[in-house]
């Protein structure tokens, strides 16, 4: 059977040069480098290493970087980090209503632990405003954490002039550039940032590589205690192969990364166009220029994301969708609902993401699928008859 | 889609008796798109027995095999038989559903209740 | 050069077929568990049967089983988890003071916060007392937190005795069994633990794949928080290939530990015979008996660790001490002074662990340089040449 | 130990001037073994020179380098110019030391001018 992957930023395969980077650790090189003997000296070489790689893929300094287990872990450690350390100075923080749920919920926790959140409003386009920030900053806010770009609807945020706002008031800003980083330029430097997560496995590094990058002067107090590894702000014996592919993964991330998108948003561009052509009633989410370049995200009027990804799993095509039955929390995504998205187009929505597997010659297949699933869906769909009967009261947005 | 049974993936793959019957005899919905599931069944009754049910359905695999199962199960019965249908029997007929599945998307019985409680309710009317 | 690691507990190679079973995960089987389509249907069967496989090494529950990231993570999360769950119920935490620093730390942190922290002494071999347990618990007593066994110098705890006390009072039980599992039978059942810490790496498996096993019942707040996976206590998509490792180390552990614990304590004990044979002035660091199998810890009178260590490594022989000079604090080990050890003791402290490369053959050779190191540092020593003029007055503790 | 620079590797592999001077003109001892490092210096004085230098040391590896490394700098020097060392120069000699070993380690020059004071009291008393 054919098997088209559009979803890529659920997981994608990793580049086999990382793989064989990370091979030797395992066994050959696997020492502690910690170890004050031979066995240590390898690691703890690489390891340098691949703390420059991933300190080159954002601008910064390599002794800013802290080696995590996921980008969720990177998103507690930089706000609750901040937070602990900085409760005196004040316990207001700014965010936005379309972050991860590993900043929402630490958020939502920390509202809980007497700290004051503010989650800005998006746009329908899902961006959040420079002027909104400015005016929510007070003299108590202590950090803005707002993402670079968002895995869902694939909106990249506007974060010179939000780092700008927040540089001039004297707020550390901590963005979440899971989804962004190998994809779009992250620039500590150039931007501002005083704090930036980063997962491996959004560039085809490993699961469970991931990093906070952290301005010198910042100051967080650790999420998990013991050793003074990281320089004591993550304990741990340091996971050396997965620190390892990760580097190698930020290197190819760098270096590709201009023909890379050009090329992705490309074919991104061209599946979009066949998309709408071929199938009736679908409706864009996010910004159609300002998004990451391997980012689509369509809703299917009238039909139930679930179901539309059921059957196109039975043709071969694996997305996914922000609809209710789909989360395991089984309420649709807030990232649509944020943008203002009637709930009917929210819960037909499909995140179709490219990655390497990708192919021009696999879209005239995809679309004639989904075309058919659409179709067929419709046919049984309570709202599709309606609006038949009843016309362009109800019509989709389109 | 391993959280689902085969009984389950059969009926969302061929699901029976879809549609919408013009001239019915009872009307029953439920559901809406907020929590991600609709369901309407229409019902045509003859000699107190259903004799024809259809449905449409907006909503997760679970939703659209709950409808089809629902659909088999009601047609021919009495409508006093119908009503005995319950969602969980729908359920174990279908082989069992996830159990995040069982509330949201499981209501099938529901709508065919409302359907026949329609028809019910017209007839009274009519009488 | 010869190498003969000695050190396997800083660090092991993994074994080649848990390599294997971990690589298909990195790019064929490379979906995420929780994607609804096909591509999530292998990872998601493997990360099951990972799971059960890491709950069989201690007798739990599937369901109980926590991936985290390290030994020091699942520390973090047990004991920070439960604290603030149970915060309403008391603020008494019992601990020992042998624990390794990703409890100690923790319960400082705890400290600052409000907790009370008994840490319970151990006597010259390591040993808590039941005893000194059963006074220490109150009212307000909401975890206890005691080791299974010792890394360093590699003492059993008496768990059951231990754990028996504790329920009988009600109280949750906490043990680190990361430098334990794989070694010794952990069985949550027959112990009556409640909460266990583990580390693959301690036997065999990849660094960075660790687990938490909480008994059903007990209430834990996440450490990281954002999405549901690990049933919403720990966020962050699932390492598939580090819990498929973990699973299958454990597997192998489970298997092989009657065997293979049985053949490394006859090695350990013929390396310690030869060691006390050839080399004058040493001392054996915890209990003789009760100790885990591949650990041996001698303290070489009149010399420094790390001076050892470095004449050690420069013969190939790779070895670690818990003198101050090799810590990354700078002070020799919290387990050696606690164990009433003098300090030129704890400093001239040598950590010997067998791993899977280890052979009787290698013996005479470590004994000859061991012996040899030991003669020169001590010919530079000012301690030995003051025990010289002074005889037995100051003579080591044999 | 990659940390350390190869001139202090050469030094820890060939320590000179080991020993302990029976007849010494001069002892100063610095350190315990609490911290991990003691070292013991003795001297003997010829014109105002430090004719011999031997020590003796327990302590990590930069403790027994830097240990050799002063006794090498003092040979020969007059008492005046001995007392000039300072631990940051022998550092600097010894191509570096890791940033964790300077207060701990460094302390050779202390126990060079603990022993050249000894000598110097003694010689007061003396005269
Ligand atoms: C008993 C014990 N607990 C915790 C740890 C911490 O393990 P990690 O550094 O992998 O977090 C270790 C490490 O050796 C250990 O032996
Ligand atoms: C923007 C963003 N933040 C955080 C995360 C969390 O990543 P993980 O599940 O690896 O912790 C993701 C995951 O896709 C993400 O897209």
């Amino acid at each position: 059977m054919k098997k088209i992957n559009l979803d890529y930023t659920a997981a994608a395969p990793l580049d086999s040069r990382v793989v064989d980077k990370m091979i030797p650790y395992f066994s050959e090189h696997y020492g502690n480098p910690s170890s004050g003997h031979l066995l240590g000296e390898e690691p703890r070489r690489a390891l340098v290493q691949a703390r420059e790689e991933v300190a080159r893929l954002v601008g910064g300094d390599p002794s800013g970087v802290i080696f995590t287990a996921s980008a969720s872990e990177s998103n507690n450690l930089a706000i609750k980090g901040l937070a602990a350390a900085a409760r005196k100075k004040g316990t207001h923080i700014i965010s936005s209503a379309v972050e991860h749920f590993s900043v929402l919920n630490v958020l939502k926790t920390l509202g809980k632990e007497g700290f004051r959140v503010t989650l800005l409003p998006v746009d329908s386009d899902g961006f959040v405003s420079p002027e909104a920030l400015r005016e929510a900053i007070t003299d108590e806010t202590i950090l803005v954490s707002i993402q670079a770009a968002n895995p869902e609807i694939g909106t990249i945020q506007p974060l010179k002039e939000l780092v700008a706002v927040a540089r001039e008031k004297g707020v550390p800003f901590h963005s979440d550039a899971a989804a962004a980083a190998g994809w779009i330029p992250i620039d500590v430097e150039e931007l501002g940032l005083d704090l930036v997560s980063l997962a491996a496995d959004q560039f085809y590094g490993p699961k469970g590589a991931a990093a906070l990058y952290i301005r010198k002067g910042i100051r967080l107090r650790p999420l998990i205690e013991g050793g003074i590894q990281e320089r004591g702000l993550r304990a741990g014996t340091e996971n050396v192969p997965l620190a390892v592919g990760m580097g190698e993964a930020a290197k190819i991330a760098r270096e590709t990364m201009k023909e890379r998108t050009v090329e992705t948003a490309a074919l991104r561009d061209k599946l979009k166009e066949a998309l709408f052509e071929g199938v009736p009633y679908l409706h864009l989410n996010g910004h159609p220029e300002q998004r990451l370049p391997h980012n689509l995200n369509v809703s299917v009027q009238f039909v139930e994301g679930e179901a539309l990804l059921m059957r196109l799993n039975m043709a071969g095509i694996l997305v996914s969708s922000g609809s209710s039955c789909t989360s395991q929390a089984l309420k649709s995504s807030h990232v649509l609902n944020a943008i203002g998205l009637p709930p009917e187009l929210a819960q037909g929505s499909l995140l179709l993401t490219l990655g390497p597997g990708s192919k021009h010659e696999d879209i005239p297949y995809v679309v004639e699928q989904l075309k058919q699933v659409a179709e067929l869906l419709r046919s049984m769909s309570p709202l599709y008859h309606q609006y038949l009967k009843e016309g362009n009261r109800n019509a989709p947005v389109q | 889609m391993p959280q689902y049974s085969d009984k389950v993936m059969e009926h969302f793959t061929n699901p029976r008796n879809i549609g919408e019957i013009s001239e019915a005899d009872g009307t029953g919905e439920v559901g809406n798109p907020v929590c991600g599931d609709m369901m309407k069944f229409t019902i045509t009754v003859k000699d107190n027995r259903i004799e024809d049910v259809k449905y449409l359905t907006f909503g997760c695999g679970a939703a659209i095999a709950v409808s089809s199962m629902v659909s088999e199960m009601a047609k021919g019965k009495t409508l006093e038989e119908a009503l005995q249908i319950t969602n969980k029997q729908v359920a174990e007929e279908l082989g069992g559903l996830p159990g995040n599945k069982m509330h949201c998307s499981n209501l099938g019985a529901d709508a065919l209740h409302k359907a026949i409680e329609d028809y019910m309710a017209k007839e009274k009317a009519q009488s």
